[in-house]
């Protein structure tokens, strides 16, 4: 056989494999160039932008947890222009696909950012991430009322002409609701999930670990419910392509991810225990494929078996 | 461009240093990039992930056994991360991610440096003497510890710092060795005394890295210290790690550190 | 420091210690004896209990997944019945305290379990598992929806004066709604959490892992997950008893669900990998509170310090 | 009332079995209850969670060293469970439950019994020769492998049957050493050569177990089988490890088993 045929559409977007760095692990797209370069990627999502730079949140800001962790990083980030003047310019020149995540307290935030974008070259898309709070609707986040979603969704849609994808909380109380509300605002695809929400506690200072008391968890631990959630969108709404992530450390974790639905994977905290994981990822995806006949990575998309029982 | 990497090695010995200190040395299955003192490891056992994150350590030193790259580290058990070395057999294999951050100015070496190294802090300081000693360097090093027997390995530090022209100053809080006090009080005496460093560099406890920068302020030497703060990643991407600075502003330690010059940081929010 | 008084008050229901060996995992309170005599620990939730006795799931059941697994047991049991008559006398001449663990696929099925143990002496209380599907409500399940689970609750608080629990779903939409509607229908106290939805695959074969696609996320994986929600609960509603559960495997472990706001906790996966492990959280817990200077276990209930920032 | 207890052990001892297979010995840090052939344990690293379960072994044999009591156990690599025991170094600390399940039916001794093992279904048989060595028992071990590299230890189980009065009959699939063909069709040879048996007790994988199940019935001997299922706790809690009975109801393999009367399986289903 044949090297197998890694690359997968994500709507109208080609990537030249599936495995995606997830935002806010992977800092601006070249932080860890010396262990995984951002173009041998399917694609590299950035950090959170918002239209101007944000301080983020009090320290400690991170916890450790069995085979995962919590982060309240306050979406810490250099702000958009900066993005654009420092960072944009040597991912461009490295053709490395770069979506750029974006988020902000109101609706006219998210449009801030795209559209200082839109006037860039090499941007290949958005990822709203909607798991912030609302200010203009009384801080009840953009991505856990259906209506909100969509609405964002759609003003987002009308600056630009590039992929659109939202990516969900796997803590809004209804969550093929949301998706559907993402797809009928236009979105072109969904990435799910973003960090569930958790807590840790210090027995001996009888304090939360996080200066923000809740944190976001991630990693491995959460694995199966992601797997869960894509596995639930992707049979509501099979046409709607997802990004699934939360937890993948392997190739056949994304193997795992693509048989439950997903069209494409985002790999974030496993970079954390080791920065060039992805590209080991990519191997075993590739043997994988090999070993199981697999020509086409694209074929796996949904590809699960129903079990008799 | 930066070089760090992603390396296998293994456990290959072990020694106790103090009841609460001990050493290890690890033997790696490929080469390493060079290390600069003051720069750090990632490590975490292969197998496995409690604890979730690798844990920092300031490199001690670099050698080789037998055709194998080899290096030292300094570990004080505080919990399940700094507990697992001590209980691992020698031959577990690791993982270890460096060398990671900005170390100490080795380059041009300085002409006469002061090494405050407080407890656990030492690691990076005898790595600094070490690399010096093939220099003009001058390295007198401030050995801290709270009682005798915590003090780690004084022969070894004398030697070290004798080598390059410099004595050892074994301070004690409770002074059941050499001197009693502080080591930035030590540090504080011997200038007040008449002797002159061009630099000062230490590592340790948070409040004993303010009163080293302030030592220095005082007699107008130029303060660097080595950082601690929690860390995931340890190679920039996680912003988990940050400290204030004096400018309002904030580094990543394990990025624009560990390594800075004192008087950057903003000690009052950082303690 | 005298030896710390472990005991708890969970509404009026006095517990030696708070720590009870959750459903499911501990069998039916005898079948661990060697490793940990049930007298020993706070209480006993039997395995959940219906109306007859049931065949529960195919095979396979059980997942492994990072810090933790699924299952779907499919709820065998061997029915109230038999429990009463084959397994109670023993408990009761050990005077363990026994925790009934009901459910069933209509309210009329819970509160058939629950008068069939009325006439029977050594039950201490009951625990309504309501994450299963409510079949004459079309297969929602009672814990999802606050009204339904209220009436469940009301009609099950009118059928006895022992104290009643409701052991909630993480998976609800709404906790805090289902906890006050617990609470509304007579609820002497709430457990959370029960096991969180989740899937595996096996990328070789395609399939699920388990014969029913989906099974419940147990184990340290979802400690930070449950800490959260019994801080939530505790913190709407502090006049109701919470037991805290999820990932528990050390006394430390017990600290920290206090802390957040329970009364008892309940410890499940954990005794799988070592079936003695609650014995030795106990120990685990007098030594913290004779090494913090805790004189009763029963203050660490909510004492969580705030964070400053 | 049971004993089975949860042990903290070191690895201690470990060599190659075949290509595939590997044994190796725990010792313990205090006396464990005696085993009855067919038990087995649940495994795991003291340190960490991954796996997360513990991975059941039959006991393969138990002994002493020094003054510690100590437990082979015979793996074949198939997961990252059984593969972690290849790999972490010796002197790796361990828990262990056990002896857990329902054993042979050594008491009292059978006659002359046919221990018929299929590959890694080897370890709860020798441990059973070994065991039925000091009774009037007759073994004779059937060793089955798929081929010849495959066969684990045929010189110790030749001992370990010939200790009893028996005789060891190798067999592999390829035909590469002793009889070509099925284990259980070895057996079906023997006893239609006129060799009788009052047992037959078979490990290995469940078309094996069935295959030997059906040759006990043609010969109206009794025979137990030695199952294997998927399991969490081993210990009879978890509900996860049944298999089903011939009368529509099910067993839970690590409590009503692993060793139960072959003819009580529903095998159709369970194969
Ligand atoms: C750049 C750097 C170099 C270091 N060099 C050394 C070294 O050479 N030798 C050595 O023994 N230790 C060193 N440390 C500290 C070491 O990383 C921590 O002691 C270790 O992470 C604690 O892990 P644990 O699981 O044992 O304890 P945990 O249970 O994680 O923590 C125990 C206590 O230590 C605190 N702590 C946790 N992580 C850190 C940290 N990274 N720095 C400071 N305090 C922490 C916690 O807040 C807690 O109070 C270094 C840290 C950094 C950041
Ligand atoms: C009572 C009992 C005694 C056993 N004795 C031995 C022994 O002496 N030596 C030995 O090498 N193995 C023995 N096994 C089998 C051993 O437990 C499994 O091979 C092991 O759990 C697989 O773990 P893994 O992580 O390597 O592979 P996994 O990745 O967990 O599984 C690999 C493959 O093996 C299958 N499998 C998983 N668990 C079991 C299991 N418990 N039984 C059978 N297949 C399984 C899986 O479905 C999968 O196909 C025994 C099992 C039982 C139940
Ligand atoms: C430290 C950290 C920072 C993150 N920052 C962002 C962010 O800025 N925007 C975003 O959409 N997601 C952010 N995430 C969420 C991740 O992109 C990802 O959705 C989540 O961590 C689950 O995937 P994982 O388990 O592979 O990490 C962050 C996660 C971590 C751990
Ligand atoms: C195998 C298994 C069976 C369970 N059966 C029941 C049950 O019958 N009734 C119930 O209310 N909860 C049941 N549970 C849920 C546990 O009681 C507990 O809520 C959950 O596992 C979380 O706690 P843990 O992480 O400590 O296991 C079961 C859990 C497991 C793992
Ligand atoms: S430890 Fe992750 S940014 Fe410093
Ligand atoms: S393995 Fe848990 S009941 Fe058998």
């Amino acid at each position: 056989m044949l090297t197998p045929d890694l690359h997968v559409n994500v709507g109208s977007l080609r990537l030249a494999n599936p495995v995606i760095a997830a935002s806010g692990t992977f800092g601006y797209g070249l932080d860890l160039d010396d262990f995984c370069p951002p173009e041998k990627l399917g694609g590299v999502v950035t950090k959170g932008l918002s239209p101007r730079p944000r301080e983020g949140a009090p320290m400690p800001r991170i916890a450790e947890t069995p085979s995962g962790m919590l982060n309240a990083i306050g979406l810490e980030n250099i702000g958009v222009d900066v993005f654009c003047r420092d960072k944009l310019p040597a991912l461009r020149e490295r053709r490395a696909v770069v979506i750029v995540n974006v988020f902000g307290e109101s609706a006219a935030d998210y449009v801030r950012v795209i559209e200082h974008c839109e006037s860039e070259a090499g941007i290949a898309g958005y990822e709203l991430n909607v798991s912030c709070p609302n200010v203009s609707a009384g801080g009840i986040q953009f991505g856990h009322d259906p209506r909100t979603l969509e609405e964002l969704t759609a003003r987002c849609r009308v600056v630009t002409a590039r992929p659109l994808w939202v990516k969900l909380s796997p803590n809004a109380p209804d969550l093929v609701g949301t998706a559907r509300a993402a797809a009928a605002g236009g979105a072109d695809a969904v990435s799910l999930v973003n960090t569930i929400l958790g807590m840790a506690i210090d027995p001996l200072r009888r304090l939360p670990e996080l200066a923000r008391t809740f944190g976001g968890l991630s990693g491995p631990a959460i694995l199966p419910i992601a797997l869960r959630m894509v596995y639930e969108v992707h049979l509501a709404l099979p046409e709607l392509p997802v990004v699934g992530l939360g937890g993948i450390e392997s190739g056949l974790d994304v193997v795992r991810f693509l048989l439950a639905g997903a069209t494409a994977v985002q790999v974030g905290t496993a970079t954390f225990r080791r920065p060039g994981v992805m590209l080991e990822i990519l191997a075993e995806l590739a043997a994988y494929c090999r070993d199981q006949g697999v020509e086409r990575v694209a074929t796996l998309t949904g590809a699960l078996e129903a079990r008799d029982a | 461009m930066v070089t760090r990497s992603d390396l296998a090695a293994t456990l290959a010995q072990r020694s106790r240093l103090t009841p609460t200190c001990y050493s290890v040395r690890f033997a790696f299955d490929a080469a390493i990039p060079t290390a600069v003192p003051g720069q750090f490891v990632m490590l975490r056992p292969e197998q496995g992930d409690r604890p979730f994150w690798g844990r920092a350590y300031s490199i001690a030193g670099t050698g080789a056994s037998d055709t194998q790259p080899t290096m030292e580290l300094m570990i004080k058990t505080v919990g399940p991360g700094t507990a697992l070395w001590e209980q691992l057999p020698l031959g577990t294999r690791a993982r270890i991610v460096g060398p990671l951050g900005v170390g100490f100015p080795c380059l041009p070496a300085p002409r006469s440096v002061a090494l405050v190294a407080g407890g656990i802090g030492l690691p990076p300081l005898l790595f600094a003497a070490h690399r010096l000693a093939g220099t003009d360097a001058r390295c007198d090093l401030y050995l801290g510890a709270a009682t005798a027997a915590e003090l780690i390995e004084p022969q070894r530090c004398r030697a070290a710092a004798e080598a390059t022209g410099g004595q050892l100053f074994p301070v004690t809080d409770d002074g059941t060795a050499g001197e009693a006090g502080l080591v930035t009080e030590a540090l504080q005496h011997r200038l007040a005394e008449g002797r002159r460093y061009t630099a000062i560099w230490a590592c340790g406890p948070m409040p004993m890295l303010r009163a080293a920068t302030q030592v220095g302020e005082r007699w107008d030497v130029p303060v660097h210290v080595a950082l601690e703060e929690r860390m995931a990643c340890g190679v920039g991407v996680c912003l988990g790690c940050i400290i204030p600075t004096s400018d309002g502003a904030h580094i990543r330690t394990c990025s624009e550190g560990p390594v800075v010059d004192g008087s950057l940081i903003d000690w009052e929010t950082a303690c």
